[in-house]
């Protein structure tokens, strides 16, 4: 069949979709290295102030230019990916995993169990989220771990509630019948044909609470609870380059602002190409 | 072919309403406990955190203020019963409907709800038709066409905006809309040197805040329901419906969407937290007369009595975007039923 | 008792019969499919079940695979009466039926390749060291080869997902069988392969078949005894 | 003989897998429909039927790519874009009862939601008359108007498929492509139904045509006029209903034994397996189940004559010419 | 207005100029008297029996003349301006004054600056047009509190004083009465057509309250404000802008470090020298400031009269090192000095979210290491340095015009360390204590200037505080006034604060229409 001339009906586009895996997958491994490897080698300081050196554009000393009390702008972007990058990884991974198991557990169950789980995930929601953050943030002294715990600890509501009601509706399935008839336990059930159908949606609310629980800290670095405004986090960097930007400065404001998308956006690739790989169907290719 | 006898029983199938006021009912049942709970722990996480009424009340004046002084004033507050009392006390008084005066806004909590309640439910409810409304049209639009430009510049755009604090976006909104453009006011209610409120004016006002705060909510809608209508897209019954010849737009909406703005939908509820966070940044970017703004304040200042009301608020509209969505929800998949 | 004995059981043991007992069972109390039906199945036994579309057939082969809670009735699993229902039915008693379902897409969960689909109870029942021989030699009976194992069932025909259910009924090696319009869909070749697959099964384990169908022919040709659906459908 | 209302050449489908292996699911299929006419299509499960239909409607997954060519009313179907099969094809001149009639409802919507919108979309029904031609429509497959505010899972299996051939039968397309439209039924439905399609296809002005596919060979003798046996993605044999199904039978090794496995004959199943779709033998993909087969079956025979086989069952001339 | 904004025309039927906006970033707890708001003069709404004019001198304005003050210092005696009307229509008297005094001592008040009547004894009417202090000790500034502003007795006598009405929607004998406060967003004042001091040509004058500075800055900009007060970064935007001028007032504000007496390394007093020498006052006023401020050597701004002249201190790196040499204070491996096994580093907090505060703590620390004393940058609210302020240092603000006496004797008392925010270094100077005393007693100028001449000399041998910057405020104001000043202001940026402390007295530019 050699000289028989096929159409492919899909549209599929595979060399842009290698491509933009491999564009993650490099993004990814290259911001790993650079906030694992380069703040312990360097030794350099990232709070070193110069005020003769204040607001100097980028230049080759200064790649990235310096701030307004004449910091080096890409020391500390490093430095602020570093704890931005932890506190936005953590969380997420916190948050979704609470969440997908509370919300699965509620639905598996069912009955009086639902019922009374998600009147307590309520609860714990009906509290503001910066409010609880405040308080717990609050409590103890300022510093990344109260700041992780109070985004976490906020954020896996929506996750649990979305993991739920996909449960509720996988589980009057046909195939949910044939694997209780195969003796599956719940637990068995719920992991092995419930929840992988979830993933993805628990998969995308972690991805976006990446670069929600980045902002969250600025949020309540803002409001003088989180981390420590001179201490450099992507938040507060970007937090901070507000007034330079409207004095008509833009790089404090760009190269934070790269440093916080590009990664999430390079995440958020890796997570599309994971997706379609546990989609049993999804073949037409990669999404952001 | 059709006989008259077949027709008498095509009534249309009606909304399950008993279901659905059951599930409102036990939901109505378990708020009082959820209510209790939420407030008592307020209460408690308040008086636990090192913030101190006292400072809060007596401002900038506390700082050089002697400790006698500040030690009348907070017996005078009766801030310094023991917790447990003082959440009996607000509760008892809430029942008969008074809710205490606060010391934030030195005004009877009741007088600062019935003045502020309003815009904010304005504010927040047209933020979330934005968000809904062009969340689930964007959703479609980029599933439909998986890989293409609009579906990556808005993908990209939306983790962008989770990126993005509510703060800037206001500030770069009143930036570009305000200043450059000139076309719309850049805060308040009404223009800063007007006294009467006019529907004309508030419309015009509220554009700017609503619409940031709409599109720093939009991601997840946009992002759940280009998920959930591409995987649906992918499926059996799409595939049906298409063979069937509707055309794209109703293979789209009626099927695509329908059997994937499932998870949009619970987000209705759950993201009514993030709502309120939202109008609270947004208040305050905005010096929008609203109440949320008010809520950091109350609790940094731990003004028990408007902390406890705006508790009770924020529970009760997280309540009720939550029973909204699993209404919804059980309308929409009838195989989920009226069972939470 | 996760494990069905391998001997063929004797009549001796009356006990060991799957009873249906005036069931009553459906979608809306007010309006019951299955009234008041009562069947028995001795060991061993092949019966047919005829019934005209949309009577309530599949709906009693879920009761009595536990699948399904009745409104009234009961139903007795060699000797022991049935008491939970899904979940709450102890696993035992569940794995004793081996289920092949009338819709063979709905049934299979789209993520898994025919392998594993095949494997799952068996995994589920904690027997993973039995999986590679098991899952084999029973797609070899049903007639899957070896590339097709590996596919997910979207990318499989419909036939082709039929023969996956019907190993994974069998994999268990349940004392019980249900077959839900298990050659619905298959052409005649198939039928007569699949068909013969359940009789040897039988013959080997002496297991007791409920075959739900419409084709008369078939099902006279199949089984022991074929019982008519006595009520009209519903509707 | 009428002008063909569906006409295929060469057509080929085949899939990419993993490992830049490929399936071929349909290889080299030709025949022709006329109007007026139908023809069965019978074969082993997984031998392509299904694929086959899917690909005259462009509905073929991602992974599929299409060769040859397939017209209905002059309009290649292959290679169409998907603007025209939305616009012009589906629904309208070609319609599909799908194999698995539950799976192909969408499940958060009533079947009478599912019949009104083909209505609105395919005919010219004011709004309201939807509801009156909905029940007129479920009641051409026996549907019972009752069920019609059920939503797909409540339905039993045989609901479902009543369900999907009201749906196909809407539309009034001049070809349509019945994938086992019988499953699920009791013996009366099966010929009421049958019955039905075979009134559709005669009924129309301007000529229509059923491909049905089916393994149900009671209800093909019943309606179809010639009889189409297809193996391992090829069309093995293609005859007329009446010597297919009465004498002298058909005359490829295949058909006969797919005609000798019916539980009312011999109720044994042709031995063997069928070859796997990604690895097939060059020469007659049967030839390994074939008790007739020699060594020239190493080559594979061409298709003449409605046959493709070195050692028929009997003289293919004797037959009149089955196809157009 | 000077609106740009066209959609600021709804402001109506007032002709250009009299009507004006303000964005400020400070918003009063309650507009009560009696609570404290408006206490150091200029509330709009009310009038204390005495005013501050441009030059900080005490003026006559509910009394008609400067208080006569008894020979031992313990009388005050007011006579009252007649004629003087609450715009409610009822007239001003001396009982209204007593109640005022009297409510505020009494300690069922909320008032958390009461102590500063602490002097009071006894306040008496005798007759209807004058008031009598007497106090309980000779207290020098006494009549400089005697701008807070006197409320209406037979308005507010009948509420509940921390939470009757007259908290929000105050009546008072001011140029200004209040049109409407939406607390968090502004508070809206008409002309009082009945001031005694005559109507003010700006008709409305509205307070826009924006806490965030670059809000405001950026409203400002959008024409939707007619003037804020902006940080210095923001401020320099609108250098080039003709239409709008950039008023600086001169303040007492000041950013000073606290060296906790309970710190090992902060407690030493070369330690305390070298780093007063080691940091480059300047270069703050100039990077940080923008040059809007004052290198501070002590609480009283070089060029006031208090000022004692000699105690400014050069920027000398070297003399900073050697003082700490000869102390016996060596440099370690990594630069950082030690003595006695005690390394020389301390942690040093700011208020996280205060900008202005944290560069000068990071300048400080970065100043410091040059000099090999490693401080350690930290932020938190109060609430987390509050507790911590008896051994670690805090960058603090500060500073009140008028009488000398009024911060510094908070600020550097021993009896008063460790009491709320007063004495957070918990000074402790024996010399210092007793000319504060003096100082405070004398009813005589000079021994008074004396007595503060001693404890600014104290400070440059004893510096317990690094005091770093004197701060100018900025306000951006449209150019479309006349008349416009500023007071010299103290820390707090009150009402009063600004160009529009006397709004009352602009008069629109070419008044063209
Ligand atoms: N989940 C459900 N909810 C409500 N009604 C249902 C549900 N499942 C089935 N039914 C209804 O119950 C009746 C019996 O269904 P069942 O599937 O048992 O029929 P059946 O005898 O197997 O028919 P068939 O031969 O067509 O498969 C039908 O009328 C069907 O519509
Ligand atoms: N998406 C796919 N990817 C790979 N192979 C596929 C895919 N879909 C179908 N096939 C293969 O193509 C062949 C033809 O499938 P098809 O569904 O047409 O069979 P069929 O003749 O309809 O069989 P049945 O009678 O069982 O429905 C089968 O062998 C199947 O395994
Ligand atoms: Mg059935
Ligand atoms: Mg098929």
């Amino acid at each position: 069949m050699a000289d028989t001339l096929w159409r492919s009906t899909g549209r599929t586009r595979r060399s842009t979709r290698t491509v933009r895996i491999s564009f993650s997958a490099v993004t990814v491994a290259a911001v790993v290295l650079a906030v694992l490897i380069v703040p312990p080698l360097a030794q350099l300081d990232e709070q070193a102030v110069d005020l003769s050196k204040k607001l100097l554009p980028p230049s080759w000393e200064h790649p990235f230019g310096t701030d307004d009390v004449g910091r080096d702008l890409l020391l500390r972007c490093v430095y602020g990916l570093r704890i931005s990058l932890l506190v936005g990884l953590v969380a997420a991974l916190v948050a979704t995993v609470v969440g997908t198991l509370v919300g699965a557990a509620a639905a598996a169950f069912g009955g009086w169990t639902d019922r009374i789980v998600m009147r307590l995930v309520d609860t714990f929601a009906s509290v503001p989220h910066l409010l609880l953050g405040i308080f717990i943030v609050a409590m103890f002294r300022p510093g990344v771990w109260p700041v992780i715990a109070s985004v976490a600890l906020t954020h896996w509501l929506s996750t649990a509630r979305i993991v739920r009601s996909e449960v509720l509706s996988l589980r009057s399935r046909p195939f949910v019948d044939a694997a209780i008839s195969g003796g599956a336990s719940r637990l068995r059930l719920t992991a092995r044909h419930l929840l992988p159908s979830v993933l993805p949606q628990a998969g995308l609310a972690a991805v976006l609470m990446v670069p929600h629980a980045m902002w969250h800290e600025s949020a309540l670095s803002f409001l003088g609870l989180g981390l420590p405004t001179h201490q450099a986090s992507l938040g507060n960097l970007v937090q901070s380059a507000r007034s330079s930007l409207l004095a008509g400065d833009w790089w404090p404001t760009l190269f934070p602002g790269l440093f916080l998308i590009i990664p999430t956006l390079a995440i958020a690739g890796l997570a599309g190409a994971w997706r379609e790989r546990i989609n049993p169907r999804r073949r037409s290719e990669l999404m952001l | 072919m059709s006989t008259g006898l077949i027709e008498g029983k095509t009534a249309r199938r009606r909304l399950p309403w008993g279901p659905m006021a059951r599930m409102a009912g036990r939901r109505a049942l378990f708020a009082a406990p959820v209510l209790l709970a939420v407030t008592f722990g307020v209460f408690a996480v308040a008086d636990a955190s090192p913030f101190d009424p006292v400072k809060a009340y007596t401002g900038t004046a506390g700082l050089t203020a002697s400790q006698e002084n500040l030690d009348q004033i907070r017996a005078n507050l009766g801030v310094d019963q023991p917790l447990t009392t003082r959440w009996w006390n607000w509760l008892t008084a809430a029942l008969t409907g008074d809710f205490g005066d606060s010391s934030v806004m030195r005004q009877p909590v009741a007088d600062v709800i019935a003045e502020r309640m309003g815009w904010s439910v304005l504010l927040a409810a047209s933020a979330f038709l934005i968000a809904i409304v062009l969340g689930t049209a964007l959703g479609v639009l980029a599933a439909r066409r998986q890989g293409g430009w609009l579906d990556r510049c808005a993908s990209a755009a939306a983790y962008t905006l989770e990126a993005a604090p509510a703060f800037w976006l206001g500030l770069l909104a009143i930036w570009f809309f305000a200043l450059e453009l000139g076309v719309l006011p850049a805060g308040g209610l009404t223009d800063t040197a007007s006294d009467v409120i006019t529907p004309g004016q508030v419309a015009s006002h509220l554009v700017l805040p609503a619409a940031v705060l709409g599109i720093s909510q939009l991601p997840w809608f946009f992002l759940y329901v280009r998920q959930g209508v591409a995987d649906a897209l992918d499926e059996d019954p799409v595939r049906g419906a298409r063979a069937r010849g509707l055309s794209e737009t109703s293979v789209l909406l009626g099927h695509a969407l329908r059997s994937g703005m499932l998870p949009m939908l619970t987000l209705i509820g759950s993201r009514v937290p993030e709502l309120i966070t939202g109008a609270l940044l947004v208040e305050t970017v905005f010096s929008w007369p609203g109440i949320a703004a008010a809520t950091v304040e109350a609790a940094t200042s731990v003004d028990f009595p408007l902390l406890a009301a705006l508790t009770v608020l924020a529970t009760t509209a997280v309540l009720l975007g939550n029973l909204l969505s699993d209404l919804l929800y059980g309308l929409a998949d009838p195989r989920v039923g009226f069972d939470g | 008792m996760t494990r069905a004995p391998a001997a063929p059981r004797t009549t001796a043991r009356s006990a060991t019969v799957l009873e249906l007992d005036t069931i009553t069972a459906g979608y809306d109390r007010l309006r019951p499919v299955v009234r008041e039906v009562s069947l028995t199945l001795a060991p061993g036994e092949a019966v047919g079940l005829l019934g005209p579309s949309g009577c309530g057939k599949s709906t009693l082969a879920k009761v009595a695979a536990l699948l399904h809670r009745p409104y009234a009735g009961r139903v007795v699993i060699d000797g022991e009466p049935a008491r939970g229902w899904r979940h709450t039915a102890p696993r035992a008693q569940r794995t004793a039926i081996g289920v092949v379902f009338q819709q063979p897409r709905m049934s299979a969960d789209p993520r898994l390749p025919l392998r594993d689909l095949i494997a799952e109870p068996l995994r589920a029942t904690g027997r993973r060291d039995e999986v590679p021989a098991r899952v084999g030699e029973l797609a070899d009976t049903v007639g899957l080869t070896g590339e097709l194992l590996g596919r997910r069932p979207h990318e499989v025909s419909d036939g082709q997902l039929q023969r996956a259910c019907l190993a994974r009924a069998l994999v268990l090696r349940p004392r019980w069988l249900i077959c839900d319009e298990m050659t619905a869909m298959l052409d005649a070749s198939t039928t007569a392969a699949l068909v013969a697959v359940v009789e040897e099964y039988r013959a080997a384990e002496g297991a007791g078949l409920l075959a739900v169908g419409h084709d008369s022919i078939l099902l006279e040709r199949w089984c022991d005894r074929t019982v008519h659906w006595q009520t009209p459908p519903t509707d | 003989m009428t002008a063909a209302v569906l006409s295929v050449r060469d057509l080929s489908v085949r899939f990419r897998m993993r490992g830049d292996r490929h399936v071929a699911a349909v290889t080299g299929a030709s025949f022709d429909l006329a109007a007026g006419e139908c023809l069965a299509l019978v074969g082993e499960s997984g031998c392509g039927k299904s694929v086959l239909a899917s690909a005259l409607l462009g509905l073929l997954p991602g992974n599929a790519q299409t060769a040859g060519s397939a017209t209905v009313d002059g309009l290649e179907l292959l290679g169409a874009d998907e603007r025209t099969l939305a616009r012009s094809v589906r629904g309208r001149r070609v319609a599909l009862v799908p194999q698995s009639p539950a799976a192909h409802l969408t499940p958060v919507r009533t079947v009478g939601a599912q019949l009104e919108e083909t209505l609105r979309a395919l005919t010219a029904t004011p709004r309201r008359e939807l509801r009156r031609a909905a029940v007129a429509a479920a009641e051409r497959a026996a549907f019972p108007a009752s069920h019609l505010d059920r939503y797909p899972h409540e339905l039993s299996g045989g609901l479902a498929q009543r369900a999907a051939t009201a749906l196909a039968l809407i539309g009034d397309a001049p070809l349509l492509l019945a994938d086992e439209p019988t499953t699920g039924l009791d013996r009366d439905l099966v010929n009421r139904t049958v019955d039905e399609l075979r009134r559709h296809t005669d009924d129309g002005a301007t000529g229509r045509a059923l491909l049905m596919i089916t393994h149900d060979l009671a209800a093909a003798e019943r309606i179809a006029d010639r009889v189409a046996v297809m193996y391992a993605g090829r069309i093995v044999e293609i005859a007329e209903a009446r010597t297919f199904f009465g004498e002298p039978g058909p005359l490829h090794p295949y058909a006969r034994g797919l005609l000798a496995a019916l539980p009312e004959r011999d109720f044994t199943p042709i031995p063997g397996m069928p070859p796997e779709l990604g690895d097939l033998p060059d020469g007659c993909a049967f030839a390994a189940r074939c008790d007739r087969a020699t060594g020239l079956c190493a080559t594979r025979p061409d298709f003449a004559s409605g046959l493709a086989c070195h050692h028929p069952a009997a003289v293919p001339g004797e037959r009149s010419a089955a196809h157009a | 207005a000077g609106c740009s904004n066209p959609e600021s025309g709804a402001s109506g039927g007032q002709g250009e100029g009299e009507s004006a906006v303000v964005g400020i970033a400070y918003e009063p707890e309650s507009l009560s008297p009696l609570l404290g708001f408006g206490k150091d003069g200029n509330s709009k709404i009310f009038d204390g029996l005495l005013a501050l004019d441009g030059d900080m001198a005490l003026k006559p304005a509910l009394a008609a003349a400067l208080p006569e003050v008894s020979e031992d210092g313990l009388t005050y005696t007011y006579k009252l301006r007649q004629g003087v009307k609450f715009s409610d229509g009822k007239p001003f008297s001396a009982k209204d004054v007593v109640f005022t005094y009297r409510t505020i001592l009494d300690a069922k008040t909320n008032n958390a600056s009461k102590s500063e009547l602490d002097a009071i004894k006894d306040i008496r009417a005798t007759g209807d047009g004058t008031v009598v202090f007497t106090l309980k000790y000779p207290y020098a500034p006494f009549a400089q509190r005697t701008v807070l502003p006197i409320a209406p007795e037979h308005i507010a006598a009948k509420q509940d004083v921390n939470t009757g009405p007259f908290t929000t929607k105050p009546i008072g004998t001011g140029p200004y009465t209040l049109t409407g406060w939406s607390k968090g967003e502004k508070i809206s004042f008409k002309a009082n057509p009945s001031y005694w001091g005559g109507e003010p040509k700006v008709k409305k004058f509205t307070m826009a309250i924006i806490k965030d500075d670059d809000v405001r800055a950026t409203r400002l900009r959008a024409g939707d404000l007619d003037g804020a007060i902006l940080p210095p970064n923001l401020a320099e935007g609108f250098k080039s802008d003709k239409a709008k001028k950039t008023h600086a007032a001169k303040t007492y504000d000041y950013r000073t470090v606290t060296l906790p007496g309970g710190n090992k390394v902060a407690k030493d007093q070369a330690v305390r020298q070298a780093l007063d020498i080691a940091v480059d006052r300047q270069t703050m006023v100039d990077q940080i400031l923008e040059g809007a401020g004052k290198p501070a050597y002590g609480p009283v701004p070089t060029g006031s009269e208090w000022f004692t002249e000699g105690t400014e201190r050069t920027h000398d790196l070297e003399r900073a090192k050697k003082i700490l040499d000869d102390a016996g204070w060596k440099p370690g491996k990594d630069g950082i000095r030690a003595k006695d096994g005690v390394r020389a580093e301390f942690p040093l907090w700011y208020l996280s979210g205060d900008r202005l505060r944290q560069d000068h703590a990071l300048a400080y620390a970065s100043d410091a290491k040059k000099a090999g004393i490693s401080i350690k940058t930290q932020a938190g609210t109060w609430e987390v340095i509050q507790p911590r302020m008896k051994t670690d240092a805090v960058l603090a603000g500060g500073g009140a015009p008028g009488d000398p006496d009024f911060d510094q004797y908070l600020l550097l008392t021993s009896s008063l360390a460790g009491d709320g925010f007063n004495n957070m270094a918990w000074y402790d100077n024996p010399v210092v204590d007793k000319a504060l005393e003096k100082g405070r007693e004398s009813g005589k100028k000079a021994e008074r200037k004396a007595a503060y001449d001693t404890v600014q000399r104290e400070l440059v041998k004893n510096p317990g505080y690094t005091f770093l910057t004197h701060i100018d405020h900025l306000y951006v104001v449209d150019d479309s006034w006349d008349g416009l000043t500023t007071q010299i202001e103290p820390h707090d940026h009150g009402l009063a604060s600004g160009p529009w402390w006397n709004v009352e007295d602009w008069t629109p530019k070419g008044t063209k229409k």
